[in-house]
């Protein structure tokens, strides 16, 4: 089966700090991603670059097969690349229910009574509904970060691109996000999802690529990947044979 | 009982018409470290932004080694030595690493904390420290923030949720420190989401709900279903 | 589940009501009103106009141009040229006018539009002083002296002094119900909702599928557009035109900056209620000279501090009014949550 | 030879230009803010001087030891009392405010000094003249020019080497975590204002000097400063000087031309610059 | 009950043209007071109300107050004064609205060209009375060639109304020097308020000009003369156009300004006197100086005689109820001023005549200067007060 989306040999650099090296991956449609990594290993960079945000210096990305390389980022949001921000983006002065319109009208294309149903069902899954018309500039971090969510799925995506957004939650709140995620994952989205939230991460993705100085440096089945020496010694900070 | 170092009696705050706390008491002693838990939303952040100074209080309701500091200006505490690591790491974007940390010590408090203690603390800033802060990871950003409020010297230092999204093993490493930094005379307001870390960490636990103290206890003897009451208030 | 999204008001809807009569009493102005009166009314709907179109680039789509007085200056001398130099008739020079502002923005847009916030202001000024020293170098619109209407071509607008005024009132009415119903429709539409959100944060509206740099073209260049046709309007009722009061910074953007101000800046019943108390201002102080433009900038300062959001936002803040229904409102929630 | 003149004496009035724009440019760098009413500030030192040589009897460079803390005052009180109240993320009230400011200040100072067109009368050295080579050039515009790069020069080092700099930055950046560092804002933005204004009394004591001025001539002097800060690229006050000499160049350069494409050559090398480097000519790099 | 008859009156009071309207308020008061009993008319005394607006000196203003004054206060006759910024708007309104205007104190090229005007047709219902560029070239002429200096004349003209009529090479001043044997070097046409003046210093000196001449705004001419001496440019006659009509403007160059020339429209020292009070120019001179503490200016005779104009047509139009009556009077008219005669017969245009122009030159007198008149071979009945000097 072709890759919904892939990677191949991107570069990106910031002077002397690599944050893509000869990245090349690929994730198949219907998908769940895992993606780990130390602080400042190029993890939200690599989804700057996939979703046009950081523009590369080098390699190809392609959507479904199409080389989207080139493409604006609003282009590929069209085409079915939605993401969260790690810090979030809310329009600040639009209400919740307004955040998510936008995402419907314009990502997804919809108009009419359609994009507002799609908003609602969306709202209400991400359990922001209650919050609809308040200002999104006066949600604590943690709504914001669920608007982020809520936004992304509005947008209606064959991809979407997740980027720390179980950090702080209560346990309970957290086994509500990764039920919210599996069924989004169920629906036949691609998931890409970047979270140092390790067991909520486990729950949900079918594969976890681990990635260190802009490099991949280990991929693969998750909890093989968590048992390996690279994993356990640059990212847990555990003794590999402790 | 010693001398309380900080004290909320009845504590109120609000944004515009919301009322966000209602009536925290809340009492901290010197070299303490004290947990703040609570669901999203509860008021843990806002408590912290009005102790530093950042939310407009009642002048009564904030006391400081017995002064009453709730009408100062957030400059003003700062300069009591109260520093706060703020939710979201809030570094100066136009200034480089090393600015940053430079200017969290900039009122010249005197203390065991300089630049060069950070850069132990944390080695990846030394080597970034001419890069400007927005271009560092979330987490380098982190250590860049709790090493800015320690550059103040402060007696007691707020910090909010430092460990979101931080790799498993920079909580580690900066929990592991913890108790070395409280060590040297450092009082510490901790609020975290990761009740057994915060539990491991702290002396004393308070729990918000809604705005209001719904538990305080000894942080090892504190039942954890009294806990679970007072997180969701069932 | 009984949640819905509404964007009716009670509010907006008796006022889309009351709106008619109003509409048909204006246009009946001619027969119960002065000529003074049709005078003033005229301008009052050429600077509302100009207020609305400014309050659209400034207010919704974060253009903050201190320049538009380049396209009010170009939309007069254009008009002038075709009716004097060319011999239009004054009715066909003025869509002929649109469609040069439309034209004549686009690259200037391209230019522009490379500056952001603050940077974006100066260069829109620097834009249109580019225009009154380019329209000062051109002698056959004397230089920069400027030049008058040649009383035949007012005219040709209609037989006898009354009819002109008439026409002149209809004509500027006309302008103004078609600046607002294009902003209405504009915002009601998939742009203003892109429009909002690029004024509050880029990264993401673009992240979210929205071409900023299209979405703020296409507003800058209609604004444009219909800003030199107010601006012919306008100097068909001065009947004489030179660079300096056809480019003033202060006639066409000072004031227009202190009515969107005044009424509320990013709502669409600012400009409307600011020009009203603008004009009430005016009539009442301007003989104080010097005193009545010291009052003004005063006026303007205190409703910024005050009331940043201007008198309509307070309102609104106050009790959510909103006569032009606009925004998305969820309702049924109380319901849901209980 | 015409060419060198034109050449030199649009250097000479670049210094000039550069001085209208160092204060325009800190206090953007400090507190994102646009200040409209530069121009008539400017104007007003020239005002005040003149008021000071009216009193006082004093030459106006005299003056200046008068004019630039009372400029400064201004600056500090302007600030805490009306613009820091309108300071936050959004540009747009304070640029508004500052609107509102140069209308009352225009119109302020035409009642009190009437529109009559006024002169900084500083003596013998504003007709004095030094050769340089074939040229003669004045001694005034020498003065002023070398008075700019060293105003540049100090706002440079302050800026980037001090930590008053340091505050400024950070205060700039987050207003309320500023204040968590210690910092008053209302106070650092208060001297950042006064800052920029104690510069603007130079530039208006040069100005008055060098023309007549009446209480409208602030306007195309804010316009000339902006383009200077434009031009040299954001946040690089060298950038400032060096912006304010290209755009003197091209103003004496377009005027050899024709008299007439003077002011009109300055703005299209402006809008040039523009189209080919939107940042300005030596942007800082980390923007 | 007396009839009244009003009058609209828009001048500058405000803006950089202030200088101008400087002397409103006196000459409206003294005005008032002459007209408070009344104007006798066909046998019936008509009050005479004058409402006065301010133009801001902004020609858009002025051309919304003067229709302020038309439509709202319905105005029967409407005048104005001051530089073609505020005549030709106002002047443009009356027309189209079919309303009597007289104006004055404006050349009178760029008030009839300025408004498109055409020598065969005139205008229908606007007036004006003034010099023109032909008078000024004869004044300064008249007092050039007695002096003795070099026929090369360097020419400042910004593009403004005044500085394009000035320096057209048809109507304007090119023509006519070149005829008297005058070398003119005009590099083009400034923008009003430049900052530097070096590329026209430096041509002047080139061509080795001894004379500088043309239309000018005072802060425009202050930092030309500045730069002058700086760089060495040292003319011995400097004769221009309207910055200079001012003693403020004078005094404010300090002793750069002594010997500076100008045209004179109007001093103490010219030999009419007012048909309304029979005051003659150094009574009207006068009093306002005991009046206000201040110098005299120019405009203070033209808008004395504004009024003169008004009382005379009011006096004898048959029939003031009605616009083309009025019309018809004003272009009938045949009367002595405190400026002049003016008769629109005799017009070198319809709806224009003129009035005598001489030349001066501020010269010091006691602590302050004054502008003494040095020629006067274009209207000899006007007495010469000095003689020119030259500079440097
Ligand atoms: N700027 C604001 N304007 C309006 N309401 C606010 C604002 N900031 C916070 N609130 C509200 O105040 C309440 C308490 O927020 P606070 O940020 O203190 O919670 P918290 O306990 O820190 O939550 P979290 O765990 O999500 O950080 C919440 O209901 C929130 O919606
Ligand atoms: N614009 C930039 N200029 C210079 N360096 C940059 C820039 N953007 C990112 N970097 C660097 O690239 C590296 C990768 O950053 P990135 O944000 O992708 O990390 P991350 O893996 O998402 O980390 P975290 O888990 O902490 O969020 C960091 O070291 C950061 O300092
Ligand atoms: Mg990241
Ligand atoms: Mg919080």
């Amino acid at each position: 089966m072709s890759a919904i989306l892939e990677l191949q040999g991107v570069k990106k650099a910031f002077g002397a700090v690599v944050v893509a090296d000869d990245q090349s991956w690929s994730l198949a449609p219907g998908e769940a991603l895992g993606v780990l990594g130390p602080n400042g290993a190029g993890k939200t960079s690599m989804f700057n670059l996939v979703t046009g945000t950081l523009s590369t210096d080098a390699g190809r990305i392609r959507l479904d097969g199409q080389d989207i390389t080139g493409w604006s980022a609003a282009r590929r949001c069209r085409a079915g690349i939605a993401r969260s921000f790690q810090v979030p983006q809310p329009f600040a002065h639009m209400t919740v229910f307004e955040n998510a319109y936008v995402a419907a009208t314009q990502g997804a294309g919809l108009s009419g009574r359609a994009a507002e149903t799609h908003c609602l069902d969306v709202l209400d899954r991400t359990g922001l509904v209650a919050k609809s018309n308040v200002q999104a500039g006066g949600l604590t971090l943690l709504e914001r970060k669920r608007l982020e969510l809520s936004r992304a799925l509005c947008a209606k995506p064959r991809v979407i691109l997740l980027d720390e957004i179980a950090g702080g939650l209560t346990e309970h709140e957290c086994q509500s996000l990764i039920q919210t995620i599996r069924d989004v994952h169920a629906t036949g989205v691609s998931i890409v999802w970047i979270e140092h939230v390790v067991h909520a991460l486990l729950a949900v993705v079918s594969r976890l690529m681990v990635i260190d100085f802009g490099r991949k440096i280990a991929e693969g089945e998750p909890n093989a990947i968590m048992q390996s020496r690279e994993v356990k010694e640059i990212y847990l900070g555990i003794e590999a044979d402790a | 009982m010693p001398d309380a170092l900080l004290t909320l009696q009845a504590l109120n705050a609000h944004y515009g018409d919301f009322q966000a706390l209602y009536g925290v008491d809340l009492r901290v002693d010197p070299g303490e470290v004290v947990a703040v838990i609570g669901a999203n939303g509860a008021g843990k952040t806002t408590m912290l932004r009005s102790i530093a100074g950042l939310l407009k209080n009642a002048p009564g309701a904030i006391r400081w080694k017995g002064q009453a500091i709730g009408a100062l200006r957030a400059d003003q505490v700062a300069g009591r030595g109260i520093a706060l690591v703020p939710e979201g790491r809030l570094l100066f974007p136009s200034l480089s690493v090393e600015e940053n940390l430079v200017i969290g010590g900039q009122l010249g408090r005197k203390g065991p904390w300089s630049l060069q203690r950070v850069y132990d603390l944390f080695p990846i800033l030394k080597e970034r420290r001419h890069q400007q802060s927005t271009s560092l990871s979330g987490g380098q950003q982190q250590m860049v923030a709790i090493g800015r409020a320690l550059m103040a010297n402060p007696e007691l230092v707020l910090m909010d949720e430092i460990s979101l999204g931080l790799a498993p093993v920079i909580i580690r490493q900066i929990y592991e420190a913890l108790p070395g930094i409280v060590g040297e005379g450092l009082t510490a307001v901790i609020v975290e989401q990761d009740i057994a870390k915060a539990l491991s960490v702290s002396q004393r636990v308070y729990c918000l709900q809604e705005g209001r103290v719904s538990l305080e206890g000894q942080s090892q003897t504190v039942p954890r279903e009294d806990i679970t009451r007072a997180y969701f208030g069932v | 589940m009984t949640l819905s999204v509404t964007r009716r008001t009670r509010l907006s809807t008796t006022w889309l009501i009351l709106l008619v009569p109003i509409v048909l009493l204006l246009i009946a102005a001619p027969w119960w009103a002065g000529r003074a009166d049709l005078r003033l009314m005229g301008e009052i709907a050429l600077y509302m106009s100009l207020a609305i179109l400014w309050n659209l680039l400034a207010g919704y789509a974060g253009l903050v141009s201190v320049g538009q007085q380049a396209y009010v200056g170009f939309g007069g001398y254009l008009f002038f040229a075709l009716t004097m130099l060319a011999g239009l008739h004054p009715y066909a020079a003025l869509p002929l006018v649109v469609l040069a502002g439309f034209v004549i923005s686009a690259p200037v847009a391209v230019l522009i539009f490379r500056l952001r916030g603050a940077y974006f202001a100066i260069g829109t000024w620097v834009v249109a002083e580019v225009f009154r020293l380019s329209f000062a170098q051109i002698s056959s619109l004397g230089g920069g002296s400027g030049t008058s209407l040649a009383p035949d071509i007012v005219r040709s607008l209609a037989d006898g002094r009354d009819a002109r005024e008439a026409v002149a009132w209809w004509l500027a009415l006309g302008a103004a119900a078609l600046v607002l119903g294009t902003v209405v429709w504009l915002l009601r539409s998939r742009q203003g909702v892109a429009l909002t959100a690029i004024r509050d944060n880029e990264l993401a509206a673009r992240s979210l599928g929205i071409d900023i740099w299209r979405t703020k073209f296409t507003v800058y260049v209609v604004v444009s557009g219909l800003t030199a046709l107010i601006g012919a309007l306008i100097f068909l009722q001065k009947l004489r035109i030179s660079p300096d009061a056809a480019f003033s910074a202060n006639d066409w953007t000072a004031f227009v900056i202190f009515i969107v101000v005044i009424g509320g800046i990013g709502t669409l019943e600012g400009p409307i209620l600011g020009t009203l108390i603008f004009f009430a201002l005016r009539e009442t102080l301007a003989d104080l000279g010097t005193l009545y433009l010291i009052a003004l900038g005063i006026v303007a300062i205190v409703i910024m501090l005050f009331a940043p959001r201007g008198l309509w936002g307070f309102l609104r803040d106050r009790w959510g009014l909103e006569l032009f229904p606009l925004s998305r409102r969820v309702s049924g929630l109380a319901k849901k949550e209980a | 030879m015409d060419w060198l003149n034109a050449l030199v004496q649009g250097v000479l009035l670049g210094g000039l230009y550069a001085l209208f724009a160092a204060g325009l440019s800190l206090i953007f760098g400090v507190m994102r803010l646009v200040n409209i009413a530069h121009g008539d500030l400017i104007v007003l030192s020239a005002y005040i001087a003149l008021s000071f040589g009216v009193a006082l009897g004093l030459n106006p460079l005299v003056a200046l030891l008068l004019v630039v803390p009372t400029m400064a005052l201004i600056g500090y009180a302007l600030q805490r009392l009306i613009l820091n109240r309108t300071m936050g993320e959004d540009i747009l009230p304070p640029l508004l405010v500052t609107f509102g400011l140069s209308v009352i200040l225009q119109n302020a100072l035409l009642m009190g000094y009437s529109a009559d067109p006024q002169n900084l009368q500083a003596g013998a050295i504003e007709t004095a003249s030094v050769t340089l080579g074939p040229l003669a050039v004045g001694l005034m515009p020498v003065m002023v020019f070398a008075t700019a790069v060293a105003v540049i020069a100090a706002l440079q080092w302050m800026f980037y080497r001090t930590a008053l700099g340091r505050a400024f930055r950070a205060t700039s950046d987050r207003q309320d975590v500023a204040q968590l560092m210690g910092l008053n804002r209302a106070h650092v933005f208060g001297l950042a204002m006064a800052l920029s204004l104690a510069v603007t009394a130079l530039a208006g004591v040069f100005l008055g000097i060098r023309t007549a001025f009446d209480p409208a001539a602030g306007g195309a002097r804010l316009i000339f400063g902006f383009e200077a800060v434009i031009i040299g690229g954001l946040g690089n006050l060298w950038g400032t000087l060096a912006g304010g000499v290209i755009l003197g160049v091209a103003q004496t350069v377009g005027a050899k031309i024709d008299p007439g494409y003077q002011i009109l050559a300055g703005h299209v090398v402006f809008l040039i610059i523009l189209a080919l480097r939107p940042r300005g000519l030596f942007p800082r790099i980390d923007g | 009950q007396t009839p009244t008859i009003k009058v609209g009156h828009v001048s500058p009071r405000t803006g950089p043209l202030a200088g101008f309207a400087e002397a409103d308020d006196y000459i409206l008061q003294a005005i008032g007071e002459r007209f408070g009993a009344g104007v006798e008319n066909n046998g019936r005394a008509w009050q005479i109300e004058i409402i006065s607006k301010d133009s801001q000196s902004n020609p858009n203003r002025a051309a919304e107050v003067a229709s302020e004054l038309i439509l709202s206060d319905e105005v029967d006759i409407i005048v104005a004064a001051s530089t073609p910024d505020t005549v030709n708007p106002v002047s443009d309104q009356a027309e189209i609205n079919e309303v009597p205007c007289i104006t004055t104190d404006c050349p009178w090229q760029p008030y009839f060209f300025g408004r498109g005007g055409n020598p065969a047709e005139g205008f229908l219902s606007t007036y004006h009375f003034f010099w023109g560029l032909e008078d000024v070239i004869g004044a300064f002429l008249a007092m050039w060639d007695g002096s003795g200096v070099a026929k090369s004349v360097g020419g400042l003209f910004p593009n403004d109304a005044d500085g394009n009529a000035w320096g057209d090479p048809e109507l304007g001043l090119p023509t006519p020097l070149a005829a008297a044997g005058y070398a003119l070097t005009d590099p083009g046409r400034y923008q009003p308020m430049t900052d530097d003046f070096s590329n026209y210093i430096n041509a002047f000196k080139e061509a080795g000009c001894e004379i500088v001449t043309g239309n000018m705004i005072p802060p425009d001419f202050g930092t030309f003369w500045n730069q002058a001496a700086q760089q060495g440019f040292n003319p011995k006659i400097v004769t221009i156009g309207k910055a200079l009509l001012f003693p403020s403007v004078i005094e404010g160059l300090g002793e750069r300004g002594i010997g500076l020339s100008s045209e004179v429209w109007w001093s103490p020292s010219h030999p009419f006197s007012s048909s309304l009070t029979g005051a003659s120019a150094g009574d009207l001179a006068g009093g306002y100086m005991q009046t206000t503490g201040r110098p005299w200016t120019q405009p203070i005779g033209f808008k004395h005689a504004l009024f003169e104009v008004v009382a005379d047509v009011v006096a004898r139009a048959e029939d003031l109820e009605d616009p083309e009556a009025i019309i018809a009077a004003i272009a009938a008219t045949d009367m002595n001023t405190i400026v002049g005669p003016v008769n629109w017969a005799n017009g070198p245009v319809p709806n224009v005549t003129k009035t005598p122009l001489v030349a001066g030159q501020w010269q010091r007198e006691g602590d302050g200067v004054d502008l003494k008149i040095v020629a006067n071979a274009t209207a000899p009945e006007i007495p010469t007060t000095g003689e020119l000097m030259l500079l440097s």
